[in-house]
C-alpha cells in the first residue's frame, strides 16, 4: 500500500502514545497522531491542550489549539494557567514538540536563528509558548520535525526547550522533572537518546530511505548502527483511518492522492 | 477600591484609549484568533499612543498591529506566532531590524510572573525555564528568573519574579457596568492578568443587566472589583472569533497576513482599515452586516455555517 | 428612642465603612453592619466572603458565610483560594474581626484559652480561619467584642491574627502590608489605636456607659482621655432599617422588644 | 496516568473506603453546613479505620465526626467550627485532653500549602501568617513557615511548605463515570485539594453521561485526570447540604451538636445513626423519603420550601 512521508511520520508518531497517557499537544500533525492513536492502540489516551481544553472529541480535525471544535466537545475548559500548572504538577505523560533547530542532545531552537543571536537573530520565531514547561515538565516528549541540515544542527542557536542539555546528568542538575526526551520522528526516520550518553541515535529508517540520506540531512555526526531496521509501515486500517476519519481533507496530513 | 466604585464604570471606547499613557505596559486577552479586544487596539492606533511595553503571552493579534504601527518598544513575550497561519513578521522584523527588544519566557514562566504581580508577591517557583537560554538571556528591565534553595528540604528551585502591567484590557462576551465579565469558552491567561495589572479595560460584547451576571454568578472570570473601565464594543474581537458568538474572518485575517510581508503593504493594510476610518463604528460599517451576520455561530456547535462539520 | 447594646455595637460598626470600600466579613453582627451601612452612607460597599462570594444582595439575613442565599444572589461566586488572594492582592479595603481575646495592641487570639498553652490549652477554639490572612493583609480592621476582663487581656494566650504585634514598628519588621486594627467597637464603646504608641485608646463611650464600667471591664490599663465624648446613638432610619429591613427577627442583632 | 485511565472509575461506597489505610493523611470537600462528603465519612467510621492526619480548612462536619470516634491521630487545621452552632466540641475535647496533636494555619497558609503540592513545587510565597503565633508554633511533622530573602530586590517574604494528602474526597453534584465533577456554587477549597492529593476520590450525587458535562465543561471543577475512584452516593452530603440541590437539615445536625456535649452522648449518637445502620441506603432509609424531599430546594432561590425568604 502506497502512503506518503507525511503519513509515515504521523504513524511512527502515534505509535509513542501509551494507552492510557495524558498526552500534551499542539494542533497540527501531533494532533492528528493522538487521534489515531486514539483510535488504535491507545483507546484510553487523554488529549490535553495548553489553552486548558481536556479530553476534546471533535468531529472533524480542529485547526487551532483554542479552535472551537475543540472547546464545544470537550470535557472540561480552562485556561492556560490551570493546563500549565498540571502540566507542572505531574499529570501530564507524554509531550510532542516540533522546532526550527534540534541539537544531537534533543535540544530544541524554536525562538531564534542565525544573524547576531538573539537580540538581532537573522530569523525571529514565535517562541516557547509552551514548548519549555512541556520539555522541563512532563513525563517524557518527542519530537516531530523534518529532517534537514538546517534542523539537525551541531549546536541550537538558541536553547529554547531543553533536550538533555549538554550530556548525562545535565537535566538532574537543573532539577527538571521530565525525563526528556525519549524519540524524534522525522520524515526519513525514528531516532531515540542513548541512555548512557543522551545522544541520539537510529531506531529505524523509514521504508526507502538510505542511511546516506540521513547522514546527509543530519548537520552533526550520528553513529551508524550494526543493522539498520526499516520502520513499520503504516498499516491499511491506520491509512484508512486517516483518510477518511481523522483528516479527510488532508489539512495537516498530506495524502498522495494521485 | 476600584477608582469608579460610585456608579457605573461604563465610558465609550475614546475615553478608555485615552487614559493609556504614552509609554505604558500593557497586556491584553486573546488566544489564537479568538478573544483579542482590536476594536480598542484599532483605537489605540488611531490615538497615536506611543513607546509601550507589551506583557504578551497569548495576544498575537494587538502585538503584531502595535508593532506594525511602530508604537512599541520592548516586548516580554512568551509566544507570538499567527496559528494556522504562521510567522508575526512585523514582531519578527522589527526584532531583526533591531527596532524593538524582547524577553523570553516560558508560557508557564511568564503567566507565573503576572500572577506573582496579582498575589502581591516577589516571585512564584517554577519547575520549567532551568538549564534553557530562558534561563539564561535576561533582556526586561529587571531579572525575570533565579534560583533559591528551598528553606525545607535538600533543594534548589527556580523562581520566576513578579511583572505588573499599568492597564490590562480584557475583551468579553458580556459584563454588567461593575465590569463582572463573563468569557464563554477557554480564558486563556485573562485569570493572571486581571489581578496583575494596576489597571483594567473590559470591552464586551454585550452590557447586561446584574441579574443576567447572577444568574451565571460561576462563570464571571472577570471579578468586578478589579475592573476600572467598561466598554461597550460589538464585535470588539473582530476580524478574530468570540467562542460562542462570532467566527473569525479567515478572509480578512490572510488579507493582512499576506500585507505584513513587506513594510509599504503593512503600512497600506493599517491605513485603509484604520486609520482611514474613524472609529470602531466606521470599521463595522465597512465590514458590512452581511458579512458580520455570516460569521454568527450556530449555539450549539459554535461554529458559523459554511464553516464545515464541527 | 431606645435601643439595644447589639444595635448600637451594630450601627458602631457600620460607621466604619466606607463608601466604595470591598470590605471583607463573615455572618453575625458584622454581616448585618455591612448591609446596614450599604443601606445608608456606603451605598457602593462592596461585600465580599471568604467562601468566594463577591457583592451578594439577600433578600433575608444569611446564616453563613456559604449561605444559598449568598451564593444565588451574588455578582460572582468562586472559591476561598480565589478570595483570599484577591485579599493578598491588595484588593479589599476593610476587614471585620472578632476575637476570645484582644490586647493593648489590637492582637487577637481565637485558637486556644488558659491550661497549659497551645499544646493543652483549658479551651481549644476555632482557629484563625480567615481571620490572620484579614489582619495581615486587609487595607484596615476592625475589631468587634463585648467587653470584658476575660476578652480584654493584657497578654493573649494565643497570638492568632496580628495587630501591632508589641508595638511600633513591629508589623512593618514582619512584612505585614495592611494598616493594622483602627479600631474597636464593644458593647461599651468604640476604641481606637494612637498612632504614635499603637496602643488602645477611647474614642467614645455608648449612651449610658461610664468610665469606670469600661476600666472595670478591661484586663489592660486603659488611658482615661481627658473628656469623654458619647458615642453618637443609633437614629432612628438605621434602627427602622435594622429592625424592619435588614435583620427584622434579631437573628444577629437582638432590638428590645418589649 | 490516572489508574483507571482504562475505563470507568465507578466503584461501590466500601471499595472506596477500604483503599483508605490505616495511618493515611487525608482531605474532605465541604464548607460549613454543605458539600461535605458524609456518605463517605460515615461508611470509613463503619470500617474502622484509625490513625489518621486531617489536612482540616473548612471540613468541619467531617473533621468532628472522625475524631469523636477516636480514629484521628493529627489535624493540620486553619479553623473548625460549626457556623450558627459553635465549637466542634469533640475536636476541642480531644485537643483539650491531649488525645490528638495540632498544627494550625490560616486558611490561606494552609491553602497554598495544598496548592504549592499540587503545583510540583516546594513552598509558595504568602503575606500573613508572619509576627504570630501560626509562626512561631510549628507543631506539624514537618516545618510549614519560613521566610525568605528575595532574589529579586531587598525583601523578606514569608513561605509555606508544600502538603500533600494521601487522599482527597470531594462530593459534588455530578460526574461523569471518569471523575469530571461539577460543584455547583462555590467550591470551597475543592481546586486545591484535588491537585495536591495522591489519590482523589469522588463521591457525586449523580452520576451523568459525558453529554452532560461536555454541555457545561466551563463549570467542571473536578477534572477527571485527577480521580482516581467515582462513587454515586445521592444524599452523600446529608445531614448537610448541597447548593442548588437539598438544604442542610439542621434538626438533624443540631441532634448531633447536643449530644457532642458530653463523650457518652456522642459514643451513643455515633451509634445510633452511623454504627446501627449497615451502609448508606439504610442511613437514607432511616432518615426516610419525606424529610429528604422536604429538603429539595427551590430550582431559582435555592433554599428549601419552609425556610423561609431567599
Amino acid at each position: 500500500m502506497r502512503f506518503t512521508h507525511d503519513e509515515m511520520m504521523t504513524v511512527a508518531t502515534s505509535r509513542f502514545i501509551r494507552d492510557g497517557w495524558n498526552t500534551f499537544i499542539g494542533t497540527g500533525l501531533p494532533m492528528v497522531a493522538a487521534y489515531l492513536a486514539k483510535a488504535t492502540h491507545a483507546t484510553h489516551a487523554t488529549l490535553m491542550f495548553e489553552s486548558g481544553i481536556l479530553a476534546p472529541e471533535p468531529r472533524t480535525v480542529a485547526r487551532a489549539v483554542g479552535d472551537p471544535r475543540l472547546q464545544s466537545t470537550a470535557r472540561r475548559v480552562s485556561g492556560m494557567l490551570d493546563a500549565l500548572l498540571l502540566l507542572q504538577g505531574g499529570h501530564v505523560d507524554f509531550g510532542v514538540l516540533g522546532g526550527a533547530q534540534v541539537d544531537r542532545y534533543g535540544n530544541i531552537n524554536s525562538t531564534a536563528v542565525g544573524g547576531e543571536g538573539y537580540h538581532r537573530p537573522a530569523t525571529r520565531l514565535g517562541g516557547s509558548g509552551g514548548a519549555n514547561d512541556i520539555a522541563s515538565t512532563a513525563g517524557e516528549f518527542l519530537i516531530v520535525v523534518r529532517h534537514s541540515r538546517r534542523t539537525f544542527v551541531e549546536r541550537v542557536d538558541h536553547l529554547t526547550s531543553p533536550g538533555f542539555l549538554d550530556g548525562p546528568g545535565a537535566r538532574e542538575a537543573a532539577g527538571l522533572r521530565g525525563r526528556g526526551p525519549t524519540g524524534v520522528v522525522t520524515d526519513l526516520g525514528v531516532f531515540d537518546f542513548d541512555p548512557a550518553t543522551k545522544q541520539m541515535g537510529v531506531v529505524s529508517l523509514h521504508p526507502g530511505t538510505t542511511w546516506d540520506e540521513v547522514a546527509a540531512a543530519t548537520g552533526f555526526e550520528l553513529a551508524r548502527p550494526a543493522t539498520l531496521p526499516t520502520t513499520k509501515e503504516p498499516t491499511a486500517r491506520e491509512l484508512d483511518l486517516l483518510r477518511t476519519r481523522i483528516d479527510p481533507d488532508g489539512i495537516y496530513v498530506k495524502a498522495d492522492r494521485a | 477600591m476600584s477608582i469608579a466604585a460610585s456608579g457605573s464604570k461604563v465610558v465609550d471606547l475614546r475615553t478608555a484609549v485615552d487614559s493609556i499613557r504614552p509609554g505604558a505596559t500593557l497586556s491584553f486577552s486573546g488566544f489564537g484568533h479568538f478573544g483579542h479586544p482590536l476594536a480598542f487596539v484599532r483605537e489605540l492606533l488611531r490615538a497615536g499612543t506611543g513607546d509601550l511595553t507589551l506583557h504578551a503571552i497569548a495576544e498575537c493579534w494587538p502585538a503584531e498591529l502595535l508593532t506594525a504601527a511602530g508604537r512599541v518598544r520592548h516586548v516580554n513575550l512568551s509566544n507570538l506566532m499567527f496559528e494556522g497561519l504562521g510567522r508575526v513578521r512585523a514582531i519578527c522584523r522589527a526584532v531583526e531590524n533591531g527596532w524593538i527588544t524582547t524577553d523570553d519566557h516560558s508560557h508557564l514562566g511568564l503567566t507565573l510572573r503576572l500572577l506573582a504581580a496579582g498575589w502581591g508577591v516577589p516571585f512564584l517557583p517554577i519547575r520549567s525555564m532551568a538549564g534553557s537560554d530562558l534561563e539564561r538571556i535576561q533582556s526586561g528591565e529587571a531579572p525575570k528568573f533565579a534560583r533559591l534553595h528551598s528553606p525545607f528540604g535538600d533543594e534548589e528551585i527556580g523562581v520566576v519574579s513578579a511583572l505588573a502591567p499599568d492597564v490590562a484590557i480584557i475583551h468579553v462576551a458580556e459584563a454588567d457596568e461593575q465590569g463582572n465579565g463573563i468569557i464563554t469558552g477557554q480564558i486563556s491567561v485573562v485569570d493572571a492578568q486581571i489581578r496583575a495589572a494596576r489597571r483594567v479595560i473590559v470591552t464586551t460584547e454585550r452590557i447586561v443587566a446584574a441579574e443576567e451576571i447572577v444568574e451565571r454568578n460561576q462563570l464571571v472570570t472577570v471579578p468586578g472589583i478589579l475592573v476600572d473601565q467598561v466598554v461597550h464594543t460589538p464585535y470588539g474581537a473582530y476580524p478574530g472569533g468570540m467562542y460562542g458568538l462570532y467566527d473569525e474572518d479567515l478572509e480578512l485575517m490572510g488579507e493582512y497576513y499576506e500585507a505584513s510581508r513587506t513594510v509599504p503593504a503593512t503600512a497600506a493594510y493599517l491605513q485603509e482599515w484604520v486609520f482611514d476610518l474613524p472609529d470602531h463604528d466606521a470599521y463595522l460599517n465597512r465590514i458590512g452586516s452581511r458579512r458580520l451576520a455570516e460569521a454568527v455561530v450556530d449555539p450549539v456547535h459554535k461554529l458559523a455555517r459554511g464553516r464545515g462539520e464541527w
